[in-house]
């Protein structure tokens, strides 16, 4: 099995209205190469799950400022001012959750869970048309899983068999979101020959494509 | 000594030897630089480690490592690196022992509201709503009042960002408990009366007969 | 050829490249020995790893290394090691593309009864409910009969290992497909002959025009 | 803070009745050192949370064979015949639990979730008495968290400040252990200065104390 591809044919499997799970945090740990490929394809109407919203010119803040994205899910968006103003205009429909819950719902998509049942958000506007489950006379409200048609990973380290290393705090979001969309698209600099199994961080088989800028 | 060290170096005083300890941007980011020398405490950076350390120099920074607010920073010795699920995991499971939060207003009750004013500053809430339920201590760090109009309130009017989860409040002014019977002033700074203290404070504060100074 | 060789050689022919494969212990295990040169498969050790590998010569045992039956195993290039939570993600995830499994019954719903013989034996599920619930694919892998006594039946008699989750049962009889109308006999070992094989079954076999001979 | 304490001091924080986790797999991973020192202090009626009933000479089968234990939650009690003998006898109680859900249990126990919704375990033995949700018109069983008094972990490496590296497949219930209990008590055969922070899959703040056969 042949993983690799170059960013045209990475840009050739973007589609309007896709939903893409993009690892990062404030753009840490985002591979930024395949978000200006997204740029350039000009998909619209795009779902996007990340940690934030990035900057004006970082992350998936370009896609944002692009009016490429229809929905953002999301914990926070407040370095990137044009999303607040997109979604205060209703251009963008913003869904906006706890960090915890955010990183629960990915993990419960991938690995197969009915939800999350979790306090946090309980007596806020979170819990809003939530559902909620009592479990030994405590209330928890019931978050539901998320899943993607992709997600977009960045490895500090990716081996030939597309095992994938974060280094330092670009782990984040990245190793969730591996396992809970359809199709991974892990984007690395440093390319190796085989990361010791006991250094991988996500194993090969959630890894469909590694794309490099060219080959 | 300004209003934010004031109240950055009384809550570094709340510190104890081994504590797992989160703090929010802004204010409570400063209380890192006054712990007290004979304790280790170790902060956790919600983004993906523990042991987060102080800026590095210009030619030590590395842009794979930063905090949660995606500043560059450093990882003291000991430290280690995890993905967003084990570190609210972490948060969630009550592992960590404090945290300290600025707010944009508190109540009576120990609500807190900072994540969103609607129509105006919608930033998110990011791992505030995590981190006020899940960390064994609750401590709200901030100015008293807002171009003096009260910040501590007889009842939030802004959303909030959690419920009756705030344990303590540290202000310029001095340093306010949430009890079941409200708000009880422990510690004032000798610089304001009582009444003054009162008066910048919407919700009643309960005054006891120990009430202390606050070392400032 | 003995009667699990007939069975693990055909489920072999079932694998297809880039597919991730857990195999259950004793005859499932036997599956891995006749994968089509042609193509590549990942065997998932729910212990903890992907890319198992074959048993290592007594010189290259580690004891750090072994399968969910406790026994030394290898690694294959481009493997990786991962704790139980990943693990078991992997398995309930759906990211499984197939896992065979021995069983005591199977029956016409597709129901799977292979965990506890009440009073008599009491193994524990281990990780096999989680498998059966997870994987794309359920294939059993069994002898027709215990000693004569039909296993394939209309209804499970033992407690249930997972409700409606079989794909399709491999003996050395035949292959059976799980559908709708009931169970369908797909192929055939020319050693028997149909009514053989519907004698040895409990349920009533479909028998489909197109019925082919099982590579043996 | 100085976490080295010796078997002895170990010994002393045992007591009857305590739940404990147990890492390790059929044996593999488990601080066999720590199981030893339990049985010699005889502690008895514990709840004994662990992936399998071990063997009879290894792992928490050492325990289940001096009759220590009164519950034990566990997937598998095959390999272990006296296990399966005290069960029918009615000598030990046994919970026996799905592998993948034992493994979120613990999970859920750490993490402060509610509990997990899961499809395992659907329409057998295992769903008697137990809640069930419905999330998006499917079925799921909530399955409660657990967390225990203590958890004794094996570290394959573990650095002077409580880190953790676990080599190969001793890894397994180890990490989730770790962050589900009260106290936390790793046994390592090999003390490093520093594990590598990319490298490790333990914090220290989950460790309270780094035992060793003496000092």
């Amino acid at each position: 099995m042949n993983k690799f591809i170059d960013v045209e044919l990475f840009k050739s499997h973007c589609r309007d209205g896709m939903s893409i799970m993009v690892g990062g945090f404030m753009a840490v740990g985002t591979a930024e190469i395949l978000i200006d490929a997204l740029v350039e394809t000009n998909v619209k109407d795009l779902t996007i799950i990340c940690n934030d919203a990035g900057f004006e010119d970082k992350g998936v803040g370009k896609l944002i400022c692009n009016n490429q994205v229809k929905v953002l899910i999301s914990s926070h968006i407040g370095l990137n001012p044009i999303a607040g103003k997109m979604m205060s205009e209703g251009k963008m429909e913003v869904t906006l959750t706890p960090q915890g819950t955010l990183i629960e719902q990915i993990r419960a998509g991938g690995a197969g869970l009915g939800g999350v049942l979790t306090r946090t958000g309980l007596g806020t506007m979170v819990e809003e048309n939530k559902q909620k489950v009592i479990v030994d006379e405590k209330e928890y409200l019931l978050e539901k899983p998320l899943k993607a048609d992709m997600a977009i990973i960045r490895g500090s380290r990716v081996d030939k068999y597309g095992n994938v290393f974060y280094n330092a705090t670009t782990q984040n979001f990245n190793p969730m979101m591996a396992m809970a969309a359809n199709k991974v698209y892990a984007w690395t600099e440093e390319l190796v020959e085989e990361i010791h199994p006991n250094h991988v961080m996500t194993p090969h088989i959630f890894v469909n494509y590694i794309v490099r800028e060219s080959w | 000594m300004n209003v934010k060290e004031i109240i950055a170096r009384r809550v570094a005083k709340e510190l104890n030897d081994g504590d797992i300890v989160n703090l929010g941007i802004g204010l409570p980011t400063l209380v890192a630089n006054y712990v007290p020398k004979n304790i280790n405490v170790y902060f956790q950076s919600e983004n993906g480690f523990i042991n987060l350390g102080p800026k590095p120099n210009d030619d030590e920074i590395d842009l794979d490592l930063t905090n949660a607010g995606g500043q560059p920073v450093t990882i003291l010795p000991g430290g280690a690196f995890f993905d967003s699920s084990i570190s609210f995991s972490i948060i969630r499971g009550g592992h960590v022992d404090l945290t300290v939060l600025g707010s944009l207003e508190v109540d009576e009750k120990g609500n807190i509201a900072n994540w969103i004013i609607p129509g105006k500053m919608v930033p998110g809430m990011g791992g505030a709503m995590d981190l006020l339920v899940g960390a064994k201590k609750v401590i709200v760090a901030m100015s008293h009042t807002n171009k003096g109009k009260p910040k501590i309130l007889k009842e939030c009017t802004l959303p909030l960002t959690a419920k009756g989860e705030v344990d303590m409040i540290f202000t310029e002014m001095g340093v306010i408990e949430v009890t079941k019977e409200g708000l009880k002033l422990v510690e004032i700074n000798p610089m304001y009366t009582i009444e003054e203290v009162q008066n910048a404070t919407d919700a009643a504060l309960i005054i006891p007969e120990n009430l202390k100074l606050m070392e400032v």
